[in-house]
């Protein structure tokens, strides 16, 4: 879409309506700031509850689009930048939900630190912003845009908690790789850009397809989707560029490390999908080993170094990175059908597994949010123990995310892990598959002896009552409550990540 | 009459649950009494059975009754079925008859027991397995009763189970014969293999009607040889026995030696087609097991000193016997010494029992002597039973052992020179026996000392297995238990009658009677030998064989009784040419190192790999995690590794490459 | 003899500039050094991108220029905010301060 | 006849459906039971169970015999996207599998109280009984998968939870082992589904279709069969992956080693029969050889590490390895009477194993210990527990008129036909058997109890009341196992002219049957 002439400019239809979650979303964001800031102090849970619905409205809007899209086909807004599409909007119901429950979460959590008020809430809107923008570019700089708003947010939510320096230093080193890593992203743009003559991922895969012959490789391209590899290969967290996150899933405040696990992993992989599979997949042969090699290495060091950890927070950083490495399995698998007709069970499962991932691992950390408020702050194995006795309810919630997160049948993980292997398997990548499997044994250990300390450790006496706020308690039941469904009735889900296959470009 | 013949089983059964149910309120003795009357009960039905068999002609002498399809699995159809022949019946009435009688003796001879109606549970229980064994119709009902012996032989072994010596000798008596049935149950696979069917009437055809190979029928013979071997207490598997003695004296007398012992020799005639079938060198190798069991048993038992012992090891020489003969094809004879053997060797036991009880349960013959005076009646009916072991005419062991000798002598003479030989040892330490425990001077002073005394070993409260009395002195038993003494002496003294050969101007109305009896199941008697030079000099073998009686006899009398001759006893006999020993030491060491060397194995290589996976990973986890120092400027270092690497694929192998 | 410029060049000296940041990165213990060296980075992917645009005669690469400078103001922003909280909790803190959290 | 009117009723009554919800449910009241009334989780949990148990014997009275085929099925999409159907139905292999689940659970749970936590223990079993009765009833791949594999989370808080000194490493160990053999599984089964899709040209998880629509090229099926069997070997277990067992049967409670021995080993054989011989013919008869040799060295084996154990729990559990080396060999001899033998052999085992397990738990409650040396002459002061001890300890022995004897007896007979020499060995595994138990009796039941164990007690009415299912089932399974057999067989035929059509396996006869044995006898 060349129309840029310096006598008359022409500006691109925008689709206000199109844009409504990301509208929302945005003003949540300036509401909160602006009106929060001018105002005195808002009632106990409002600001949580005022960030909560404008997520809620946001995912409710996204599924009002979605039957749009499926009337009438996706298309791309605002002269191209952003796709509309189905998979734009699974990922911004999607994100709109994590925000939504973190909100939740985070309502009570704060209450007890000094930056109590609208900001983090804005922070995790803007965050959002991010993410969506993310999932739906479909132009490499809107892409690092979206990328950057979200890592800037993520980068002050981890440092947010002023009072413990373990937030601090998450913060500052997740701000120093993050920075690094967005580099590395934003110069493989520019080589792309170099091979390609073009940002847009449309005009990409025009310039692409047009383009004589493939055979002869050109190595400025070649550069340039190292470069966006090693970036998106840092926000999802894969080895060997995962180590950022131990630390500051472990030092940031729990409820954040639930929104980055959750919403952030999910606008990452969104982001991998668009820029390999959707705008790379000429390359396709060249980056597929790439990602292979990064989901062996995610599963491997994932599942192995979880098993040796300690603190309950740092135990789930691990085992996100081996998740991180089933969904690479999945993109592996959407690899070796990227651009055809028939795209396979690949991206489906990948998104899949994305939103029942996010909830799982918010409820995760729910739970963790609510033990380390009455073990002041600690969260290791042993501020676990004799949690079924003090309270049962919330133990066996624990224990229904981390067999989910094991994989076991009857709940969400299950089904994720299932889409997964079953794409791999479709596409003939068996080694992955199985290699992946073996490590989820290996993987389940560590859930097992959080299981072991809930359930058969004594309660030291000296732990505070442990109250569960009612609305982190919401949060909670309600992640079970899906997890569960999903695990027993899963065909509707299924059903509508089939549809993002049916991309626009 | 002869499709009822399923109630013989069944009324021992009967009484096997009635004591079951009932058997503490029945109690001391009336249990006792009512397991008798059962046992007495099934042989009246065989009684009426036999007769109903005799009234008709002899190729109808035969009748399969099926209670219940056993085990129908497509071409493998096996029926619970009995087959009342001439020789099941035959068995039935031996075994229900003495069975009956030993049942009677236990009533006094247990008299006082604390597990007095367990006593008899466990004989009915018996009986009615020793039945099935003898009635079945196929090789599997045979085994149910087989097994069923072996375990009520266990469990009455290890009767008085506190003693470690009675509980040791029940489980080595079960695992030894478990491994002559290994040999059965093979012989059941092959047999199903080559005919398709478990039931004697069915194997024997396809044997006699030679559509059984040779090579099988030759496998058949020899498995079940190894079952016999086990259940008969042949070399090699012949060790349990003499421990088997650790039972109460009624049971050695019923299983160890009337009964279940001769299961083997049973299977072996039952099925006597198919040895016939098989190779020649077969049924000749049977015969040796059989010859060198009795020499070498007899041997042992010269030597020994416990008055059971003798007797235990009598028992496996005289089966030597009839294996011997089914292996030279004298299976009339192997039944009449069977049935003869029966009779002697359950009075000799009796006697030995009723001595034992007289005694003080004192068992060392060396501490009895003179006891004819004070037990008149068991030292005349034991003489009785010693004269019929021994061979003496006209008593019955004599005309069932000579019809054996007639065959070996007609098979081969070494067979012949070592049944000879096993005879004249016979008549020795028999004689050696009756001399010690009933004649010369007593030795029995000393009082017995209790501790050998079961009873007394029981604990709880003090039992006397008779009325306590003061100072000890041996008495004659009361007649529950001599009775039945007096009627097996009758037994023993008459029982050749039943099948007298066509000598010394027999009658010819009288001769052979056994022979005739169960010729539709066994076809060749004496007419098999006719021609041979055994035959044709059978008077010769008998005065031979009388000959060697009689010189055991004074032999033995000179040397214990008028002390002549130094007694010649070497520990070598004593000890059983050590091959007990041998194979406990086998057993207990390599055997049980070995064993040991598997459970390490599991432990340390098994279980240990599995282990060590874990080990490893957690290992190599550690030491990665310590690697990551926390520091950011590293952690950005391997990012920047990652990048090279990545650009080393993508530029270098992708691109340039 | 001036030889001219390739267009190449300004690519070299981009990706020598991008080294030097990220290699600065790794050797620099303080903070802001560290900081400064990203923002080389990123001014070196401009470069790139204005480069190639001249190269490919095309604006949208210019355009992206302006897109990085804002993104890397909101950065500074943020980095420099939490660094000096950093920095007003442990004055003189260098990055080899920081590792607390490990393994 | 009563089958066809079953037959109708269950079109209108989805009594397999029934029988895996009704557990479910019952856990869920368990769970959800108030805390004030302690005795109502017990009351709900034993009208499940019994409510299961009237089922699945309903069932069994209701079952078409000389019906080959698979009857009661329920059939309802699932997951339609992934081709998944809630496919439930019971044929001759599974119906007495199901009977054992279903009677065995009301047992124990009547039988045996745990030390504490009742009402989540009692929610675990059933939940326990609802996999098991799901993974034996179930005909499509991803329900059965899924089934299978949740049987392990009650499972190990059972363990984990009521369990002995030394439980939480063998859960764990438990957990983890069995799971590792599913991950190959489940890989596998969906590569199994994605080749078929090809042959069948839809996708689908349904056994029948599969099996019967689709036939694997030779490698990959052996690939396939190879992943499936890996699971089901660690599950029987099958040597050298055996050694969870002894761990878990040891340290799990009473109950859930009842349990673990009764159903749980035979998810294994179980899975090798319907999904690995069904599903794959071809390979299984390729690798036949392997899994004989595999199953007489267990059969030695274990029986040789049972002798030298010194924990009485652990010499049970070696035991088991022993007994199910006797199923695989029977299942791999592809003959009907080995097979049979093989499905008959795996519920006797579930009942004389599990027996053994009551007595040694009702042991370790008076002794608190298990250790095969500190126990002595019990027969002595507990004349009656002995002579329960001893019926059962006969059974495990394979005593003919007991019902451990049918088992091995038919399927070392079949073995014998297509296994000669491996059947030998096998049939010496015999005598070991007899030499294990008997010398463990001698130790623990014979001589005289010294003062730790003169005063054991005799045993209760209670414990009484439960044994004695199990040694009724234990006589008529000896004595009158024709019924059993005839619902078995068809389906095994079936099953092996399958084998037969995929291979060219004949089912060899025996060489000359005479007399055409039935007819002349039988009245």
């Amino acid at each position: 879409m060349m129309l840029q002439q310096f006598d008359t400019f022409v500006g691109p239809e925008v689709g206000w309506f199109a844009l409504s979650p990301l509208l929302t979303l945005l003003g949540g964001a300036l509401g909160l700031m602006l009106l929060g800031a001018l105002t005195p102090p808002w009632p106990k849970g409002l600001y949580a509850f005022v960030a909560a619905t404008t997520a809620g409205a946001a995912g409710a809007l996204a599924m009002v689009q979605w039957d749009d899209i499926t009337d009438n086909g996706a298309t791309t807004l605002v002269g191209g930048a952003l796709a509309f599409d189905t998979f734009a909007m699974f990922m911004t119901i999607t994100i709109s939900a994590a925000v939504l429950l973190v909100s939740l979460l985070t309502d009570e959590y704060l209450r007890d630190t000094p930056n109590d008020g609208p900001e983090i809430y804005a922070l995790y809107l803007v965050a959002a912003i991010g993410g969506i923008v993310m999932s739906s570019a479909n132009d490499l700089i809107v892409l690092f845009l979206g990328l950057e708003t979200l890592s800037l947010a993520l980068y002050v939510l981890a440092a947010s908690n002023r009072r413990s320096s373990e937030s601090a230093e998450s913060g500052i080193k997740y701000f120093v790789l993050g920075g690094f890593s967005s580099a590395f992203f934003l110069y493989g743009i520019a080589l792309v850009y170099g091979a390609t003559g073009s940002t847009n991922i449309t005009e990409m895969v025009t310039a692409l397809q047009s383009a004589a012959d493939l055979s002869t490789p050109d190595t400025l391209a070649l550069a340039g989707i190292a470069m966006l590899l090693v970036g998106l290969g840092f926000k999802v967290a894969a080895v060997p560029f995962h180590l950022w996150a131990p630390d500051v899933y472990q030092g940031a405040p729990s409820p954040v490390t639930a929104f980055m696990a959750s919403a952030g992993k999910a606008a990452a992989f969104a982001a991998m999908l668009r820029v390999f599979v959707i705008a790379l997949p000429f390359y396709r042969d060249d980056w597929r080993p790439a990602i292979w090699a990064l989901a062996l290495l995610s599963l491997v060091v994932g599942s192995f170094l979880a098993v040796v950890q300690t603190n309950v927070k740092r135990m789930l950083a691990y085992s996100s990175i081996s998740h991180a490495g089933f969904i690479l399995v999945g993109v592996e698998a959407a690899a070796h059908r990227a651009g055809e007709a028939d795209a396979g069970p690949g991206m489906p499962s990948v998104v899949l597994y994305l939103v029942l991932y996010a909830v799982l691992v918010i409820g995760s950390f729910g739970v963790v949010t609510i033990v380390s408020r009455s073990s002041r702050g600690d969260t290791t194995l042993s501020a676990f123990d004799g949690l079924a006795k003090r309270r049962p309810a919330l133990a066996l919630a624990f224990t229904v995310f981390l067999l989910a997160q094991a994989g076991v049948p009857f709940t969400s993980g299950f089904i994720a892990k299932f889409g997964v292997i079953q794409a791999a398997v479709e596409v003939d990548s068996y080694a992955i598959a199985v290699i992946a499997m073996v490590t989820a044994v290996v993987a389940a250990f560590i859930y097992l002896r959080i299981m072991v300390s809930m359930w058969l450790g004594d309660v030291d006496d000296d732990g505070a009552e442990l109250a569960v706020p009612f609305s982190a308690g919401l949060a909670i039941t309600a992640a079970v409550a899906f997890t569960l469904f999903v695990g027993v009735v899963p065909g509707w889900l299924i059903d509508a990540a089939d549809t993002v296959t049916a991309y626009a470009r | 009459m002869a499709d009822l013949v399923w109630l013989i089983p069944a009324f021992p059964l009967a009484g096997f649950a009635l004591i079951l149910l009932f058997g503490r309120r029945l109690g001391d003795p009336r249990a006792g009494y009512l397991a008798t009357a059962a046992v007495f009960a099934s042989f009246a039905v065989a009684v009426a059975i036999y007769f109903d068999l005799l009234s008709r002609p002899e190729d109808e002498r035969q009748t399969v009754v099926t209670l219940f399809s056993w085990l129908p699995v497509g071409s493998l159809q096996i029926d619970l079925a009995f087959l009342a022949d001439p020789l099941s019946i035959l068995m039935c009435l031996f075994v229900t008859g003495i069975g009956g009688l030993i049942h009677l003796f236990a009533v006094g001879y247990m008299h006082g027991d604390p597990k007095f109606s367990k006593f008899f549970m466990y004989l009915n229980l018996f009986v009615f397995s020793m039945t099935l064994l003898v009635l079945g119709e196929n090789l599997l009902v045979t085994f149910l009763g087989w097994e069923g012996v072996g375990t009520c032989s266990y469990l009455l072994i290890s009767f008085w189970h506190t003693r470690d010596s009675a509980a040791t000798a029940g489980k080595k008596a079960f695992v030894t014969n478990r491994v002559g049935d290994f040999g059965v149950m093979l012989a059941m696979f092959l047999a199903f293999e080559s005919v398709g069917s478990l039931s004697y009437p069915v194997l024997n055809e396809a044997a006699e009607t030679g559509s059984l190979a040779a090579s099988t029928a030759s496998g058949i013979t020899l498995l079940l040889l190894l079952g016999a071997a086990g259940k008969s207490a042949q070399i090699p598997l012949y060790l349990w026995l003499p421990d088997a003695m650790e039972g109460p004296t009624p049971v050695s007398a019923l299983i160890h030696a009337a009964t279940m012992v001769t299961g083997g020799v049973f299977l072996l005639t039952r099925v006597n087609p198919v040895i016939v079938a098989s190779y020649d060198w077969v049924p000749t190798t049977i015969a040796w097991v059989g010859a060198i069991t009795a020499l070498f048993a007899a041997t042992i038992a010269l030597a020994q000193n416990d008055i059971k012992k003798v007797l235990a090891y009598s028992t496996v020489s005289q089966i030597g016997y009839m294996v011997l003969a089914v292996g030279t094809g004298a299976y009339v004879a192997a039944i009449f010494h069977m049935v003869t053997h029966a009779a002697f060797k359950a009075l000799l036991f009796l006697g030995a029992g009723s001595v034992i009880h007289g005694m003080h349960d004192e068992q060392d013959m060396r501490k009895m002597g003179a006891l004819r005076a004070f037990m008149p009646i068991t030292a005349a009916t034991f003489i009785v039973g010693w004269l019929a072991i021994a061979g003496v005419p006209p008593f019955s062991g004599f005309w069932s052992k000579d019809e054996i000798l007639l065959f070996a002598m007609a098979e081969s003479v070494p067979l012949y020179v070592v049944g000879v030989v096993t005879a004249v040892l016979t008549a020795f330490y028999m004689t050696r026996q009756v001399i010690m425990v009933f004649f010369g001077e007593a030795t029995w002073t000393s009082h017995a000392n209790e501790d050998e005394a079961p009873e007394v070993a029981e604990g709880d409260e003090p039992v006397e297995t008779h009325d306590a009395h003061g100072e000890f002195k041996p008495h004659e038993s009361p007649p529950v238990m001599w009775i039945p003494l007096v009627v097996l002496a009758g037994l023993a003294a008459v029982g050749g009658i039943i099948n007298l050969p066509n000598v010394l101007g027999i009658p010819s109305g009288t001769q052979y009677k056994l022979e005739e009896w169960l010729h539709p199941v066994v076809e060749f008697g004496e007419a098999e030998i006719t021609g041979t030079w055994a035959y044709d000099n059978k008077v010769l073998l008998i005065v031979i064989a009388v000959a060697a009686a009689l010189a055991g006899l004074v032999l033995a009398w000179t040397v214990y009784l008028k002390k002549r001759i130094q007694p010649w006893e070497p520990t070598l006999f004593a000890k059983g040419w050590y091959y007990d020993q041998a194979v406990s030491w086998f057993m207990g060491n390599p055997g049980r190192d070995g064993f040991e060397a598997v459970a390490e194995f599991d432990q340390k290589v098994v279980d240990g790999a599995v282990n060590g996976v874990a080990v490893a990973v957690k290992e190599t986890a550690s030491g990665t995690s310590r690697s990551q120092t926390g520091y950011v400027r590293q952690y950005a270092g391997i990012i920047g590794i990652g990048v090279v690497l990545l650009l080393g694929w993508f530029v270098v192998i992708r691109g340039i490459l | 003899m001036i030889a001219a410029i390739e267009p190449t060049w300004y690519l070299l000296l981009a990706a020598m500039l991008f080294g030097i940041g990220a290699f600065g990165l790794l050797i620099r213990r303080n903070p802001l050094v560290m900081f400064m060296c990203i923002e080389l980075m990123l001014n070196a992917a401009n470069l790139t991108f204005v480069a190639l645009a001249t190269q490919l005669g095309d604006i949208n690469g210019q355009t992206a220029v302006f897109f990085v400078m804002v993104v890397a103001a909101a950065e500074v922003v943020v980095g420099l905010g939490i660094i000096v909280s950093i920095l007003r909790r442990r004055p003189g803190a260098t990055a080899d301060d920081l590792a607390e959290l490990k393994g | 006849m009563l089958a066809a009117e079953a037959g109708a009723a269950s079109a209108a009554f989805p009594i397999l459906t029934a029988l895996v919800l009704v557990p479910i449910v019952g856990a869920a009241l368990v769970a959800l039971s108030p805390k004030s009334r302690p005795e109502t989780p017990k009351l709900i949990a034993l009208i499940s169970a019994v409510a299961t148990a009237a089922m699945s014997i309903w069932l069994m009275a209701s079952f078409e015999t000389g019906e080959a085929g698979f009857q009661f099925v329920s059939k309802h999409t699932w997951i339609e996207p992934w081709g998944i159907s809630w496919h439930l139905g019971v044929d001759g292999i599974s119906l007495f599998l199901v009977v054992l689940t279903g009677i065995l659970f009301p047992i124990v749970i009547a039988g045996i109280d745990p030390h504490h936590d009742e009402k989540p223990y009692l929610a675990w079993m059933l939940m326990l009984q609802a996999g098991v009765m799901g993974s034996f009833l179930s005909l499509d791949l991803f329900v059965f998968f899924i089934f299978f594999e949740i049987v392990l989370v009650p499972m190990y808080f059972l363990i984990g939870g009521w369990g002995y000194e030394n439980r939480v490493y063998a859960a764990t160990k438990f957990f983890l082992y069995t799971m590792l053999g599913s991950a190959f599984m489940l890989v596998g089964l969906i590569a199994t589904v994605a080749i078929a899709s090809d042959d069948l040209g839809r996708v689908t998880f349904d056994l029948v279709e599969i099996a019967e629509g689709a036939d694997f090229a030779a490698s990959t099926g052996r690939w396939l069969f190879f992943a499936f069997a890996i699971a089901f070997a660690v599950k029987v277990p099958i040597f050298p992956l055996h050694t969870w067992l002894p761990d878990a049967h040891t340290q799990a409670p009473t109950a859930g080693s009842v349990v673990l021995a009764g159903v749980m080993l035979k998810l294994g054989t179980y899975g090798l029969l319907r999904f690995g011989l069904y599903l794959f013919p071809e390979a299984s008869y390729w690798s036949r050889s392997l899994w004989l040799t595999l199953a007489v060295v267990g059969i030695i084996y274990g029986a040789i590490a049972a002798t030298m154990q010194k924990d009485l729990k652990r010499l049970v559990a070696y035991s088991s390895v022993a007994h199910l080396g006797f199923i695989v060999l029977g299942t791999f001899a592809f003959t009907t009477q080995s097979m049979s033998g093989g499905v008959i052999q795996m519920v006797n085992h579930g009942v004389s194993t599990g027996a053994l397990f009551l007595f040694v738990g009702w042991i370790y409650e008076r002794r608190k210990t298990r250790q095969i040396a500190e126990l002595n002459g019990i027969q002595k002061v507990a004349p009656i527990f002995a002579a329960g001890f001893m019926v059962v300890m006969l059974s495990s022995i394979g005593v003919p008129g007991l019902n451990g004897f049918i088992g091995e007896f038919l399927i070392l007979t079949g073995s014998f036909l297509t296994a000669r020499w491996w059947t030998v060995v096998a049939a010496g595994g015999v005598i070991l058997a007899a030499l294990y138990l008997l010398w463990a009796y001698q130790r623990v039941f014979h001589g005289e109890p010294d003062d730790d164990n003169k005063d054991f007690p005799e045993l209760r009415w209670k414990e009484g009341l439960t044994l004695l299912p199990f040694l009724g089932l234990i006589v008529f399974m000896g004595v009158y196992p024709k019924p059993v057999l005839d619902r078995i067989e068809p389906s095994i035929d079936v099953l092996i002219s399958h084998v037969e059509e995929h291979t060219d396996y004949v089912e060899p006869e025996p060489s000359i049957v005479i007399g055409a044995h039935g007819e002349e006898e039988d009245e």
